[in-house]
């Protein structure tokens, strides 16, 4: 009977602990140069995760992006570099014909809401040789616009609709950024954190 | 009206007339019924599916079953059509399929109307039916039902060509266009033996002219959900689902009357002779449903391309062969002979139109085939290279 | 709409009509919206509209735990739900940097597979259906039938599994697993040969499928095209071979390519990757070590540390990549997929340039949308 | 989504008896009512026409009822592209808020007698996404709806049993006249 | 042309294997009919059908304590319990101090995910093979403590349930049983 009573309190107190909440502070954006994490991880390495291969790319990548000021960086085992969000689509250009990373697709362009900024970022891919690739932009939520890539790579398109109905961020550059998933006159950016869940009501 | 009729044919007739329609109609009835289970079932059969099972024994109840909740279920006018023509389109369709069973004979006596131009005259009452689609398309204001009434008007009368064409060949073989003297003069051989080119360009045409898949263009379902039918609801569209059945059976039925012998056969005579014509009359049907049950579909560019570059030639070179061996008088085997050799010819054409594809296909497997050897080779060689 | 009608004005002669296919339409793949402007039977131009399903599944991850974000994953792309609680459960572990069981590798290998082998049967089906064929899809779906049964023996669902856990899977196969896969496999290449004879060289589907829709592999890549779709094109790449993932490494299987990139070779591509599938379970069954296959973590509430991850995976339809961002509590902080389906059908303007109607169809068939994934 | 229609207190959102039924029962004498209404009926209950309209995951398995394991037909359910021919609309699947009014536009397509079967629990209350801010909590808030089929997604026995129910559901309006 | 004839030589060989053998089964129906496979499609073992709770036959009480995890864990939320005293247990027959005073499952949201039996510490719950249950109106199948407590006892008797628990204990047990008989077992 201990045992059984035991269980119960174990897992209230693990379900009590595991209530929701709302991270007090967003979390560090890992992509933040040398000094962007926060004070509570202890500094580890922030490229610790890159194989010698990744790091090699990393530095060619960085070598490539020179004129923009950019910050190296690692998305887990995936090198990435950020830089300042008005540069974007020339970096782009660069990135796809610099014949070192010829990163030809544009495999993934997610938005991140911070609820201080959003975060842009692009996941990229170069097919010969297989190498993927990270870049991050920050996007202020006063002036949330971005240059658009869809010039660059016409994959991005739809992603950017997307960001656009979901987010709210402007893309400046695209040719229609009319509403792609959400029905004409949703209101509201649902992906955004401050975007509440709905309250299920019984019939 | 009725009087002039009266005059003309005279007042047993005229009754013999009546009743004789109205014989037809509830035959054609049971025939529709027997022909849609016969449909589904065969078709689940080639798809290992059981079928109805479960209204009536066997399922042999589902047709009833689908014509009663068909003549009960709300009638739909959309706002937007055009009233009389919706109204009239379905009723000139099954008018017109009617009429021509009219005249097609059932064995020596059982006719309603024996024409001496009965041949002629389906083939003239066939094409009322066109316009029948094109109406219902046109006038269900519907952009589905307007391209589906207009790809009908492209497909049924390129394909009228072809069935005319034939038809005549088989006329001057016959040395008559009444029905009954068709099927006499296959006394001694049955047409199909002299003409087996005439008898492939008539049951590809006569599918193409009944809607039937792969030429079921223009109420292909996953393009244009219906075609004309697309709007038409309960009754009216049970109508439509008549005429087709009934097209279908006609179709089977002239390709019977016309190249097997009709209801001759060995061991029958006299009216007992339709023991012999249903039963290959529904082995037909069977055949087209098989067909259903096994192609895909064409597309309507295709369609047009193959009636006007092979049926139409061809069916031309069949008339004209019938006609040399007429007027030379040559023995049987020799028109076989050409036939067949014109079936050949049409085999070479098919072939040959619908073999591009394949063709690119074998030289694309080559091309791969190429590559991934070359793509493995190289995927080896610093494996080997790395192992030495 | 209103936006569509003033771009064309009825004064350009000819005068092309607008037709409107979906969102309910038997060819669209459930809900999916596409409006042609057709000149008679010719396809002028193409608006496709999605969102018909959107039904914000990436917002409700960041509402739900770890480990029930497994059943909003099945429910994504429906057809490779194995595949995507795969995908998935790689981006926790690979947050949390934990080892998984050899076996359970082997096991989701072997499922994801079988699930692949399932989707393209699919595919094959309703490729059928859109070309007019009834029969092909019937064959297929007694193949697609065996191996949901033989998924309901080993994970209790036919298609929401829920099988796969954070670190392992839920519970090990049943004893007769490999037999009964073995049997399996080999009527599934029954089912594909018949499927195959019946429709693949048929001439007037070959008529049909044969240089419709053809891209090159610029064009391909550009469009972020991934899986069948990308390898028609002639492009070699696969993730699993590409950046191998799970135990791939050890199996020894071609990718098929096409070259022309026409929506045969698209069709005739899947047929292929269904024997290298049976080709993979065949050498994972053989391979198939004992072990533990529960995850490490028990029924304990699962935390990953903070940071970030992309995983990528192979799906039936094409790379599905999963960016899962973590803030350290027992929540996602933000998913976001990248859905195959979603780039390839972005790419549909310029495939269907200069079509036949009949062709939209066929091209939206070849293409193996999964709207659940498109609209998320 | 403008208005819900709610039907009869606690019967859910079930249809009432259609006009076209009651002008039918109208014009036939007492007697003979009763017997063809149970005949019009057995008719209806046998043929009913689906419109194939697939919407989420429950459409695989509805296409797996549909395919050669289960084979609809031998219910008579045969599937029809238009919904003018249309008996039965499965909803198979989540409605999306945009996909709401296309359905009512369906549903209103389709000619009396007309029955809605509610496939899933997306369908009928939302299910895994009823937290969601793009999600119809159940299609009975849209359309009216016959018969429930639980699950996630159901069995196609789960399906099968859900049409034997609406056929049940049939034979029972009629002997009530 | 040939491809073609081909195809229609594959449907015609189905046909004639459909004669002997079309694959469907006749799912309502327990019998006859050309004798195609009579019986509709038998669920799996582990098919994972509608919830229930399951019934302690020693100590007559549900397993249930009314713990809240699995509505905790639950995805769509459908379940709600309350919690009682345990009569029984002040009577001293029963080991719970606690035990389950109404439960009610809303089986029209469960997406049969099975996480609520996972996460079950006291085998209370299962997943039971029933599946067929569709009905008139939207909450009927929302079911209370005594329909699940039947539900469940049905699957128990069917399929021979034992807790997963005790079912590890048993095989262990067997396994130090038939390996030291001597030794005796430890609770």
């Amino acid at each position: 009977m201990a045992a059984d009573e035991e269980n119960v309190e174990e897992t209230q107190t693990e379900e009590s602990t595991a209530s929701p909440k709302k991270p007090a502070a967003a979390p560090a954006p890992a992509g933040h140069g040398t000094a962007g994490h926060g004070a509570e991880q202890p500094p580890a390495d922030p490229l610790a995760a890159l194989t010698a291969a990744g790091r090699e790319l990393l530095d060619v990548y960085l070598e490539v992006l020179d004129e923009f000021d950019p910050q190296a960086g690692a998305l887990d085992d995936i090198p990435q570099v950020s830089i300042e969000k008005q540069h974007v689509l020339r970096a782009c250009q660069l990135i796809k014909e610099d014949p070192r990373i010829a990163a030809k697709m544009l495999l993934c362009l997610s938005c991140v809401d911070y609820t201080e900024y959003f975060q842009v970022v692009y996941i990229l891919q170069s097919l010969e040789p297989e190498r993927t690739l990270a870049l991050r932009i920050d996007v202020p939520y006063s002036d949330a616009s971005v240059p658009s890539v869809t010039p660059v790579w016409r994959a991005a398109n739809w992603y950017e609709r997307e960001a656009h109905d979901l987010f709210g961020v402007d893309f400046d550059g695209h040719s229609d950024l009319t509403p792609l998933i959400l029905y004409e006159g949703f209101e509201g950016f649902p992906g955004r954190r401050e975007f509440p869940f709905n309250e299920y009501q019984e019939f | 009206m009725p009087a002039t009729i009266l005059l003309t044919v005279g007042l047993a007739d005229f009754i013999w007339i009546v009743v004789g329609l109205f014989i037809m109609f509830t035959v054609l009835s049971v025939v529709v019924l027997s022909l849609t289970l016969l449909e589904r079932k065969l078709l689940a059969r080639l798809q290992l599916r059981l079928g109805p099972t479960r209204t009536g024994p066997m399922g042999v109840m589902q047709p009833i079953a689908d014509a009663f909740k068909l003549i009960l279920k709300e009638d739909i006018i959309p706002a937007s059509s055009e009233k009389a023509i919706f109204w009239v389109a379905p009723i000139i369709v099954v008018v017109s399929a009617f009429m021509i069973w009219v005249t097609i004979p059932g064995t020596q006596n059982a006719v309603i109307q024996n024409l001496d131009l009965g041949l002629f005259y389906i083939i003239a009452f066939s094409v009322i039916g066109i316009l029948g689609l094109v109406l219902a398309g046109w006038g269900s204001a519907n952009k589905y039902g307007t391209l589906g009434g207009l790809r009908a008007a492209a497909q049924l009368i390129s394909y009228e060509i072809p069935i005319i064409m034939v038809a005549i060949s088989v006329g001057m073989l016959a040395q008559s266009l009444d029905m009954r003297e068709i099927v006499n003069a296959q006394g001694s051989y049955i047409f199909f033996l002299v003409q087996p080119l005439g008898l492939v360009l008539f049951f590809i045409a006569g599918l193409a002219e009944v809607g039937r898949t792969p030429f079921d263009i223009y109420f292909a379902e996953s393009e244009i959900v219906g075609g004309p039918f697309v709007e038409y609801s309960g009754a009216h569209w049970s109508v439509f689902f008549l005429a087709e059945y009934i097209n279908t059976f006609a179709i089977a039925a002239l390709t019977v009357i016309l190249f097997f012998g009709g209801w001759s056969g060995p061991g029958l005579s006299g009216d007992w002779g339709i023991i012999w014509f249903l039963p290959k009359v529904y082995l037909v049907i069977m055949v087209i449903f098989w067909i259903r049950g096994t192609f895909p579909r064409l597309r309507i560019d295709q369609l047009m391309a193959f009636a006007w570059k092979v049926m139409v030639p061809m069916s031309f070179l069949s008339v004209v062969m019938t006609a040399v061996y007429l007027f030379y008088g040559w023995p049987a085997w020799s028109l076989t002979l050409m036939s067949s050799a014109g079936l050949f010819v049409v085999g070479y054409l098919i072939y040959k139109r619908m073999t591009g594809p394949t063709k690119l296909v074998s030289q694309t497997r080559i091309r791969q085939q190429a590559l991934q050897d070359q793509r493995r080779a190289a995927s080896q060689a610093p494996a080997e290279a790395g192992g030495d | 709409m209103t936006q569509i009608s003033e771009n064309r004005t009825p004064d350009a002669e000819p005068v092309e009509m607008l037709l409107n296919m979906g969102p309910q339409h038997p060819s669209t793949h459930g809900v999916f919206r596409m409006v042609l402007w057709v000149d008679g039977e010719k396809v002028v131009d193409v608006e496709p509209h999605i969102g018909y399903l959107h039904r914000g599944s990436e917002k409700l991850c960041e509402g739900e735990q770890y480990h029930q974000v497994i059943t909003l994953f099945d429910r994504l792309d429906y057809l490779a739900n194995f595949n995507n609680e795969q995908v998935y459960c790689r981006a926790v572990e690979k947050l949390m940097g934990l080892e998984v069981s050899e076996r359970s590798e082997y096991i989701r290998v072997i499922l994801c597979e079988l699930n692949r082998i399932a989707s393209h049967m699919l595919f094959l089906a309703t490729m059928g259906l859109d070309a007019g064929a009834m029969t092909p899809s019937m064959i297929c779906f007694r193949g697609r039938e065996r191996i949901q049964a033989l998924f309901e023996s080993v994970s209790g669902a036919r298609m929401m599994h829920n099988y796969f856990r954070i670190g392992g899977l839920k519970e090990d196969v049943p004893d007769d697993f490999v037999p009964q896969v073995r049997d399996l496999l080999k009527l599934i290449k029954e089912d594909t040969d018949e499927s195959d004879r019946l429709l693949s060289f048929n001439e007037i589907f070959l008529a049909r499928l044969k240089n419709i829709a053809a891209i090159s592999a610029e064009d391909a890549i550009d469009f972020g095209l991934t899986g069948p779709c990308l390898r028609a094109s002639g492009v070699d790449y696969d993730v699993r071979k590409a950046a191998p993932y799970s135990v791939y490494d050890r199996f020894d299987f071609d990718i098929p390519v096409g070259l022309d990139g026409d929506c045969w070779d698209r069709y005739y591509l899947r047929v292929q990757e269904i024997y290298q599938s049976v080709r993979i379970v065949e050498q994972a069954l053989d391979q198939l070590p004992d072990g533990e296959v529960a995850s490490s973590l028990g029924r304990r509430l699962i935390r990953p540390p903070a940071g970030e991850v992309y995983v990528r995976a192979e799906n039936p339809r094409g790379e599905i990549g999963v960016y899962l961002i973590s803030d350290g509590s027992d929540r996602p902080y933000r998913i976001k997929v990248r859905p195959p389906s979603f780039c390839n059908l972005s790419a549909l303007k310029l495939m269907m340039k200069d079509c036949w109607i009949a062709d939209a169809v066929v091209i939206l068939g070849a293409l193996d949308i999964v709207l659940g994934e498109v609209d998320r | 989504m403008a208005e819900i229609i709610i039907g009869p207190e606690g019967s859910g959102n079930q249809p009432g008896p259609s006009l076209y039924d009651q002008n039918i029962a109208g014009k036939m004498p007492g007697i003979i009512t009763t017997s063809t209404d149970q005949l019009f009926a057995m008719a209806r209950k046998s043929s009913l026409w689906t419109l194939s309209f697939g919407l989420a995951c429950c459409a695989i398995e509805m296409m797996s009822t549909y395919m050669a394991h289960y084979d609809f037909d031998r219910f008579g359910v045969v599937t029809w592209p238009s919904p003018r021919q249309a008996d039965v609309m499965i909803v198979s699947g989540t409605v999306v808020k945009k996909m709401a009014d296309p359905i009512r536009l369906l549903y209103e397509q389709m000619p009396e007698p007309k029955w809605v079967i509610a496939m899933g629990s997306c369908a009928t209350n939302g299910g895994p996404y009823y937290r969601s801010y793009s999600v119809v909590m159940g299609v009975d808030h849209i359309i009216p709806v016959d018969v429930y089929v639980p699950g996630c997604p159901p069995r196609p026995e789960a399906l099968l049993y859900g049409i034997l129910k609406l056929q049940e559901k049939i034979m029972r309006d009629a002997g009530k006249k | 042309m040939f491809n073609c004839l081909k195809g229609m030589l594959v449907t015609l060989v189905s046909t004639m294997h459909g004669l002997r053998q079309p694959v469907t089964r006749q799912y309502p129906d327990s019998g006859n009919l050309l004798g195609h496979h009579p019986e509709p499609t038998p669920v799996k073992d582990r098919f994972m059908g509608f919830p229930a709770l399951t019934w302690d036959e020693d100590v007559q009480e549900p397993f249930c304590t009314s713990c809240m995890v699995c509505i905790r864990q639950c995805p769509t939320q459908c379940m709600s319990s309350v919690m009682k005293d345990n009569p029984l247990h002040e009577e001293g027959k029963s080991s719970r101090r606690k035990i389950v005073d109404s439960f009610e499952i809303n089986l029209n949201r469960c997406i049969l995910c099975g996480i609520c039996v996972e996460v079950c510490n006291f085998d209370a719950i299962v997943m039971t093979h029933e599946h067929e249950m569709s009905d008139f109106s939207r909450n009927a199948i929302r079911v209370d403590l005594p329909i699940l407590l039947e539900n469940g006892l049905k699957f128990q008797k069917e399929t021979g349930w034992i807790p997963p628990t005790q079912r590890a204990k048993v095989q262990k047990g067997g396994d130090a049983a038939a390996e030291t008989t001597a030794a005796g077992t430890e609770t």
